[in-house]
């Protein structure tokens, strides 16, 4: 048992965990954080194999943790809109009535509901 | 096969401009004032087409893929582009799609004059360009990592697309799809992930020579193929398309149903007969096919039970997506070049772009009647047809083309699968896909009638509508029977590369 | 001497661990505010330690990085509350 | 002009006039058009010598033509009942708010009913079946009536279910066709050795068989006929039904004696003979009558087929193309009838007594071409049992035509006189004319006949007696009409609607089955399953 | 001892995941993702892949935590919208996620013979690219393609995030801190901050082509620093309609671009840099990449415009 | 590197290390918000800074150092910060 395999457990749990949360999180928000953990754990395997890849003097193959890198810029880019996306819907529950939504094609194509 | 060295080919060039060219109308879009972009659409998507078309007419009178290295690094190392033909015929199908919906979305998304930049018209543009380029990505990448890159675009592209109306029910949707589309590009990056761990590399031409059936490679396909599937939408994990693709504006809803879903089914496709080919066991193969057969069934049922045109339509996605899956048991054979896998081959394409141009034609029909009427509750369309008879014809043949009436690429498509599934012996899809094809007859002839029936009392258009978004739609449908003039053989075009 | 860093570290994660666990079970937000207080400061300490320990590299970047911004998440954790009314207190009392 | 241009022209005239209805100017004139869309059809069948074969270029889909003797006899009257229901249609819907949409309808059911006898390639074949199928649903759904709206509701599911069966059909000979040949003749001789002959074969016989309204599967034929306006009815009853008898001489394997198939075709026909008059009988809607005659009439064809395919031999495919001629005009002329009468209240006799001979003459009155027809299809029926049958059909018949004229004498009395028509009664006397004479003129075509011997005494005694007996038994009827069950049009279609309720709890099931997929945790917990699922069966080998 | 200490990381950070997945209060379980990402953090340093390590504390931790945090801060009133779903079907999802992590150690537990590497590629061809760190020669050279490409789904998001204003708000600011009650100790923190998180930005941008660090990382820590200093109300967010702001945006990706397009004309391709000139150039990629990521994450986390921008 | 060093740093990174379980008893035992609070961060924040004073011979040049010390003196800030702000929001 070495380190990467010791984190490569680590990141099969987490990815199982994330999983798990993204199934039976009833509040997006939760499914959000879910997907984070989920992300967490793929980015950690990654991580694992860059481990395992460690040549030519550097301490791990470098790159996966480019993707690594590019991986975790994307999927805060997408937790940000996906935020944006939750608090805008909860916003629009609150406000209920729909007149404060002024849609000049609100009535276009009505009988969306 | 052989590691032989991967170099640029002459027309390769055409491959940077292709994912680029949209990049840098997004870019400008940030820069320059609302009602400039719009008129910035009108340069970049004619160009795009004609780069499209370059690539097409390159990769044709060459016989085979078009590659460029990109910044000379090879992979493993660096990333390469590559274009065989069904990239191009794809490439081709997006660009023809996406230059008619920007003719169709003049009008809609245009900035009114004088007044201050709009909201909708500069998401819009921007998201038609991203789309574009995602797309582009998507069938030039030969990298599974890249194509992760060019998967998110997509994505990221897609869902704003789907809640422009800012209303709470496409909000909601979008949120859906956000978060389903999430899960599946996890799953493929964990994939990947897999992938590189095994071999080392993630192009996907040194993954075919290195690729062989061991755990860690059977896991990480089903992965991605799983990841995939849910941003593909095939039943069962379709919840996210209905409410997304009925809730987007009509061009929206055309670039989705009509390219967006076929994206993440590219990449399938690359995986299963490009990067793994000797993978695709007969069990995993049937799996899939399954669950085509299921899309098919629930698709078709529930869009003969819907009450509304946009979400009839949307059903009727599902239910078209099925069909494409059927290349996994019937063409199977391709990798050991079984002769008549080639004919699934051919129809699975053939199937695609029909559909393709089919579904963007229906929803923009849908949503000229939509904005006409001021509602699309099927029950109500008596009689709109005649004041809208181009739309409804567009509709029409659309709609002809997916029930597989001659002449129309979807009756093309159908007779090839049915006839590879008779030549591979595997007859239950056959029963599927002519049940499929009743099915569909039922929900088209349901709306055909409604709108062709003659109330008493004509409906009073509450907006005008302009001739040159019907034709827009018109055309679409037009090119979707035009396929059909296909030969009704396998198409040594489509097998350019491999 | 890496030996001894290392217990070090082990010792400081496990009283982080400890420390953790009370918090959390309290259940208050702003009580689990201090978590992330403890981890920063715990979590630094550990860093260095086991970089030291291990002759990792430029190790004191990711230190000086977790210093700058471990207290970023309660400026906003506090923001956040304040923003939308004083919802602090109710998390807390809760 | 080449024999392939003016064939092709056929059905390419009355698709580019629906084209052209894409302008504003010729939409608005188009019903004006009607009556000479068939023309070319005409021509074609006149002038085109027997043989001849057409590959039309890629962009016209490819599609090969031919015209042979069955297919020349079968387009020239079609186009000639099609001549008459335009003009009766062009009168009719002169100030029609639907008459753009009825046109449209018109003209696509047209060019696919005479593309389906020149069409030589499977793909053409298909693709003029499709349209004279399909199309046909706008001329049966032109009164927005709710029995108008189930008719061509049941049609359509019917037709398309028949386009499902064909397409199978069709994709299977040609898989079992060598090389890439599409033609209609290299599919069915190769469908002997085809490995999948006995489902081609039984969906062969669905297929057309639905056409032609086979019992069990000639539900629709007297809802549409009954729905459809007078012109539409008669060139559907006429020439649309054609298609399923041109198919069947296309596609049945005649050079090869295929036994199980000829008896199956045989027993399918002489019920659906019988069958046809039995519940006719029990009708009170003329037009309801004249559908059931129909079913009667195309049983009794499809069982000289069988009898033709169990000879192995393609002899009877003349005769039966002949008799399908003399259906087509004679039942068109029928259908005609009905509106010329109202139109002409006032001289009920001159209308009563054409459409009397007409009438009967599908019962195979000497001295009209019914009784040509019946001696045509007698040397293919033999001398068996199948001949037996085939008299007791015709004495059916008789009575069928007689129940029809009793009914159709009754509505003349009741009909509301519209207006005076002038098109009306010319498109029925043309029909009549047509029924009487074309026989005359075609019949010396068929191998081994000659006019004369339709006037020996035995063959008028032949044609004769039947028509004595349904008289007969006619006047007996009479006695008991009271008594006689009305059974609603399309029989046995009430059982098909029990099974509506059924149905759509099936269609309620889906849509809950989607509803429970479409919950996030279901869903996404599928993500995993079939990840799971995936991952073994990838594992484990086939 | 190594081992025990990783055995110790791995155990709480497992522990850690399951707890923030089974709390019950969702900022609770939002606070626990922070705590989690900053032993993230560590996990990467232990992993030796420090670039990483930097930009899950930047990134992880500190810019995702923020957004997550107001996020439930402001959703708290909607606590208990929906139930869990049923018993069995969470022990199914349980069993069936389990199956998939059994699978995934599987994998871990059957290594190849050789781990399959391309460190010593990306070394050897290290000195073509000037470069020092191979993992920005990755992102700026070998792999530069993903990189534009990431540069564009940012921007993308933003758009997105930007297109959930209301129509009104369209061209407004984003209201991030503009309705916040002063704060003495935040606006001090807000001032003292900045200087040395700028500075400190500057050097990760500038260090990244030889050490680790670079533009991805020195642009997260402007962007909080930014941030930090709109949610003390010190500065308010700019209206997104400013032309300044926009030019921000695209700088470094149009930079980038531009570049990837001189290849063409200057060295062997798109995307290729000049022998001489490689490193020059993209440090100076980087240098506009950190300004443009800066300003995109920054906005990404401040959320749509809200403010309708007064005339 | 002299054993005196070694010593030094033997001797102030275990008094971090028992400041930090210090804090961490204090954390449990305490009863209130506020009074955890206080245990925390200032256990916490000396200790942090003698772990930094043990390994800072092991830097390995000034920069380095430097580097351990701003360290220090951020977590100390922000600390100082974070705490006040909490309490304020708690109380």
């Amino acid at each position: 048992m070495n380190s990467a395999t010791l984190f490569g457990f680590c990141s099969a749990a987490i990815v199982g965990l994330g999983l798990f949360g993204l199934i039976v999180s009833p509040h997006p928000l939760r499914r959000i954080l879910a997907f984070n953990l989920l992300g967490s754990g793929v980015f950690l395997f990654f991580g694992v194999v860059a481990r395992r890849g460690a040549a030519a003097g550097l301490g791990a193959d470098p790159v996966p943790q480019a993707l690594v890198i590019t991986g975790i810029v994307v999927a805060f880019s997408a937790t940000a809109l996906a935020v944006a996306l939750v608090l805008r819907l909860f916003a629009l529950t609150d406000e209920a009535a729909p007149t404060s939504e002024a849609d000049p094609k609100a009535g276009a194509e009505g009988g969306h509901s | 096969m052989s590691t032989a060295s991967v170099a640029t080919t002459s027309s390769g060039y055409l491959l940077v401009l292709a994912v680029m060219w949209p990049v840098i109308g997004i870019l400008l879009s940030f820069v320059v004032s609302g009602r400039q972009i719009e008129r910035l659409a009108w340069i970049v998507l004619p160009v795009g087409l004609v780069i499209a078309g370059a690539t097409l007419i390159a990769v044709t009178q060459a016989g085979q893929s078009q590659i460029y290295v990109v910044g000379n690094w090879a992979p493993p190392l660096g990333i390469a582009l590559r274009a065989d033909g069904i990239s191009v015929a794809m490439m081709m199908a997006t660009a023809i799609v996406i230059c008619v919906t920007g003719v169709f979305a003049h009008g809609e998304f245009s900035q009114p004059p004088g007044g201050p930049e709009e909201r909708a018209p500069v998401v819009f543009w921007v998201l038609l360009f991203a789309i574009w380029s995602a797309l582009n990505a998507l069938v030039l990448g030969s990298d599974l990592f890249n194509l992760y890159v060019a998967l998110e675009l997509l994505t990221f592209a897609a869902v704003p697309l789907v809640c422009l109306k800012g209303k709470k029910e496409t909000v909601e949707a979008a949120l859906r799809y956000m978060l389903f589309a999430l899960i599946g590009s996890v799953l493929y990056l964990l994939g990947a992930a897999m992938i590189y761990g095994a071999y080392g590399t993630l192009d996907i031409r040194l993954l075919s020579e290195r690729g062989h059936a061991e755990p860690a490679t059977l896991i990480a396909a089903s992965l991605m193929t799983i990841g995939l599937l849910a941003k593909t939408a095939l039943v069962p994990l379709h919840l996210w398309l209905p409410p997304a693709h009925a809730g987007a504006p009509a061009p929206g809803s055309a670039m989705l149903s009509a390219l967006v879903v076929k994206g993440s089914f590219f990449v399938i496709i690359r995986i299963w007969f490009d990067a793994m080919p000797d993978l695709l066991s007969f069990r995993a193969a049937q799996l899939l096919g399954a669950l085509g057969a299921a899309a098919i069934l629930l698709g078709s049922v529930l869009a003969l039970r819907q009450q509304r045109l946009k979400l009839l339509i949307a059903y009727s996605t599902i239910a078209q997506i099925g069909y494409l899956f059927f290349v996994f048991p019937l063409a199977a054979g391709l990798a050991t070049g079984v002769a008549w896998s080639g004919i699934a081959w051919t129809a699975s394409w053939l199937q695609l772009f029909s559909h393709a141009f089919a579904k963007a034609a229906m929803f923009m029909a849908a949503g000229l009647i939509a904005e006409a009427l001021g509602h699309d509750r099927i029950a109500e369309l008596g009689g709109i047809g005649r004041k809208l008879p181009i739309t409804m014809l567009a509709f029409a043949l659309s709609g002809l083309s997916l029930v597989g009436v001659p002449p129309s690429g979807g009756f093309s498509a159908k007779w090839l699968l049915l006839l590879a599934t008779v030549m591979e012996g595997q007859w239950w899809w056959a029963v599927v896909i002519v049940l499929g094809g009743l099915l569909a007859g039922g929900y088209i002839f349901m709306v055909l009638g409604r709108l062709l029936a003659s109330p008493t009392e004509v409906p009073a258009l509450q907006a005008p509508v302009s001739r040159w978004r019907e034709c827009a739609a018109l055309s679409l449908a037009i090119c979707a029977v035009l396929l059909g003039i296909w030969p009704l053989q396998s198409s040594d075009f489509l097998f350019i590369g491999r | 001497m890496s030996s001894f860093l290392l217990v070090s570290a082990v010792l400081v994660l496990a009283s982080i661990a400890i420390g953790l666990v009370r918090i959390l079970y309290s259940r208050q937000a702003a009580d689990c505010m201090m978590a992330a207080q403890l981890v920063g400061t715990g979590g630094i300490a550990v860093l260095l330690l086991v970089a030291v320990a291990t002759e990792t590299a430029p190790t004191g970047d990711v230190a000086l990085m977790l210093a700058l911004l471990a207290a970023f998440a309660s400026v906003a954790f506090v923001g956040g509350m304040r923003g939308t009314g004083s919802k602090a207190t109710e998390g807390a009392d809760k | 002009m080449t024999a392939g241009t003016v064939l092709a022209s056929s059905f390419i005239v009355p698709l580019f006039m629906l084209v052209a209805a894409l302008g504003q100017r010729t939409r608005e004139r188009l019903s004006d058009l009607l009556p000479f869309a068939p023309l070319p059809a005409l021509l074609a069948a006149l002038v085109v010598p027997d043989g001849t074969i057409v590959v039309l270029p890629r962009s016209l889909l490819g599609i090969t033509l031919s015209l042979d003797k069955p297919g020349a006899m079968l387009l020239g009257a079609a186009s000639l009942l099609w001549i008459a229901g335009g003009i009766y249609a062009r009168q009719m819907l002169q100030d029609a708010a639907r008459a753009v949409r009825f046109a449209i309808w018109w003209l696509t059911t047209l060019s696919g009913s005479l593309g389906v006898f020149i069409a030589a390639d499977m793909i053409g074949f298909y693709f003029f079946y499709t349209l004279v199928s399909l199309a046909a649903y706008g001329l049966v759904a032109y009164d927005e009536t709710a029995a108008t709206r189930r008719a061509s509701t049941i049609y359509v599911a019917l037709a398309l279910l028949g386009e499902a069966f064909l397409l199978m059909a069709f994709v299977l000979l040609a898989a079992a066709t060598p090389g890439n040949s599409l033609l209609i003749s290299d599919a069915v001789a190769a469908l002997r050795s085809s490995p999948w002959r006995d489902i081609t074969m039984l969906l062969i016989v669905l297929g057309f068989g639905l056409k032609i309204g086979l019992v069990p599967l000639h539900v629709w034929m007297p809802l549409t006929y009954s729905a459809a306006p007078i012109p539409a009815a008669a060139v559907l009853s006429g020439a649309a039904v054609k298609a399923g008898v041109i198919g069947l001489i296309r596609f049945l394997p005649f050079d090869v004696s295929l036994a199980g198939w000829s008896e199956v075709l045989m027993v399918l026909g002489f019920v659906s003979a019988f069958y046809g008059v039995a519940i006719g009988l029990a009708q009170t809607n003329p037009k309801a009558v004249l559908a059931y005659s129909s079913v009667s009439q195309m049983g009794l064809l499809a069982a000289v087929l069988g009898m033709g395919l169990g000879s192995g031999s393609r002899a009877a495919l003349l005769p039966v193309a002949f008799y399908a001629v003399h259906h087509m005009l004679a039942k068109g002329g029928l259908f005609l009838a009905l509106g010329a009468a109202a139109a002409r209240r006032g001289s009920a006799l001159l209308v009563l007594v054409p459409t009397v001979v007409l009438a009967l003459a599908l019962a195979g009155l000497p001295f009209t071409g019914g009784q040509l027809a019946k001696m045509a299809i007698k040397d293919p029926l033999g001398d068996g049992v199948a001949s037996v049958l085939a008299q007791i059909s015709a004495i059916g018949s008789a009575l069928l035509m007689l129940h029809f004229l009793y009914l159709f004498r009754a509505g003349i009395a009741e009909a509301p006189a519209d207006r005076p028509s002038a098109a009306a009664v010319v498109a029925w006397l043309m029909m009549v004319f047509a029924a009487l004479a074309l026989p005359w003129f075609l019949f010396p075509t068929l191998d081994g006949a000659s006019r004369a011997d339709a006037f020996t005494l035995q063959e008028l005694w032949g044609a004769a007696w039947p028509i004595l007996i349904g008289g007969l038994l006619a006047a007996l009827l009479w006695r008991w009409r009271t008594r006689l069950p009305r059974i609603p049009e399309g029989d046995v279609l009430f059982i098909a609607e029990r099974c509506a309720p059924t149905v759509s709890r099936l269609g309620a099931a889906f849509e809950r089955a989607d509803g429970v997929l479409r919950q996030w945790p279901i869903a996404s917990m599928c993500v995993a399953l079939l990840v799971v699922l995936t991952a073994l069966a990838l594992a484990m080998p086939a | 001892m190594a081992l025990v200490f990783d055995i110790g990381i791995v155990s709480l950070l497992i522990a850690i995941g399951a707890w923030m997945i089974m709390a019950r209060d969702t900022l609770v379980a939002v606070i626990i993702f922070v705590v989690y990402g900053l032993l993230m953090s560590i996990a990467w340093v232990r992993l030796s892949a420090v670039d990483v390590a930097l930009t899950e504390a930047a990134i992880g931790s500190g810019i995702t935590g923020m957004l997550l945090l107001s996020a439930a801060a402001r959703l708290r009133q909607t606590e208990g919208a929906g139930a869990r779903p049923s018993f069995p079907v969470c022990v199914a999802a349980g069993s069936l996620c389990a199956l998939i992590s059994a699978g995934l150690a599987g994998v871990v537990l059957l290594p190849a013979d050789v781990a399959p590497t391309l460190a010593p590629l990306a070394v050897a061809n290290l000195a073509d690219t000037g470069l020092e760190n191979p993992v920005a020669g990755v992102l700026f050279a070998y792999r530069a393609l993903d990189t534009l490409l990431e540069k564009v789904v940012l921007l993308l998001a933003l758009l997105g995030v930007w297109s959930l204003g209301s129509d009104r708000a369209w061209g407004g600011a984003p209201a991030l801190g503009a309705y916040v009650p002063p704060n003495d100790i935040l606006v001090f923190f807000a001032q003292v901050l900045p200087p040395i998180g700028i500075v400190f930005a500057a050097y990760m941008t500038w260090t990244g082509a030889s050490h680790p660090g670079g533009a991805f990382q020195g642009g997260t820590v402007l962007a909080v620093m930014w941030l930090l200093v709109m949610m003390a109300g010190v500065a308010r967010a700019p209206p997104i309609s400013s032309t300044k702001v926009r030019w921000l945006l695209v700088a470094g990706p149009a930079l980038f671009l531009a570049v990837g397009f001189l290849g063409f004309v200057i060295a062997a391709g798109f995307l290729a840099y000049p022998v001489d000139y490689a490193k020059a150039l993209i440090v100076l990629i980087e240098i506009a990449l950190a300004l443009s990521i800066g300003v995109t994450l920054a906005l990404l986390a401040a959320g749509p415009p809200e403010r309708t921008l007064q005339p | 590197m002299s054993g005196l060093l070694h010593a030094f740093t033997i001797l102030a990174v275990s008094a971090g290390v028992v400041f930090f379980i210090a804090g961490t008893v204090g954390l449990v035992r305490f009863p209130d918000v506020p009074t955890r609070l206080h245990a925390l961060t200032k256990a916490d924040n000396v200790g942090l800074g003698l772990v930094v004073l043990g390994l800072l011979p092991y830097t390995g040049g000034l920069l380095g150092a430097l580097k351990l010390v701003s360290v220090w003196l951020l977590t100390l800030l922000s600390g100082a910060i974070v705490t006040q702000l909490i309490a304020r929001a708690v109380r």
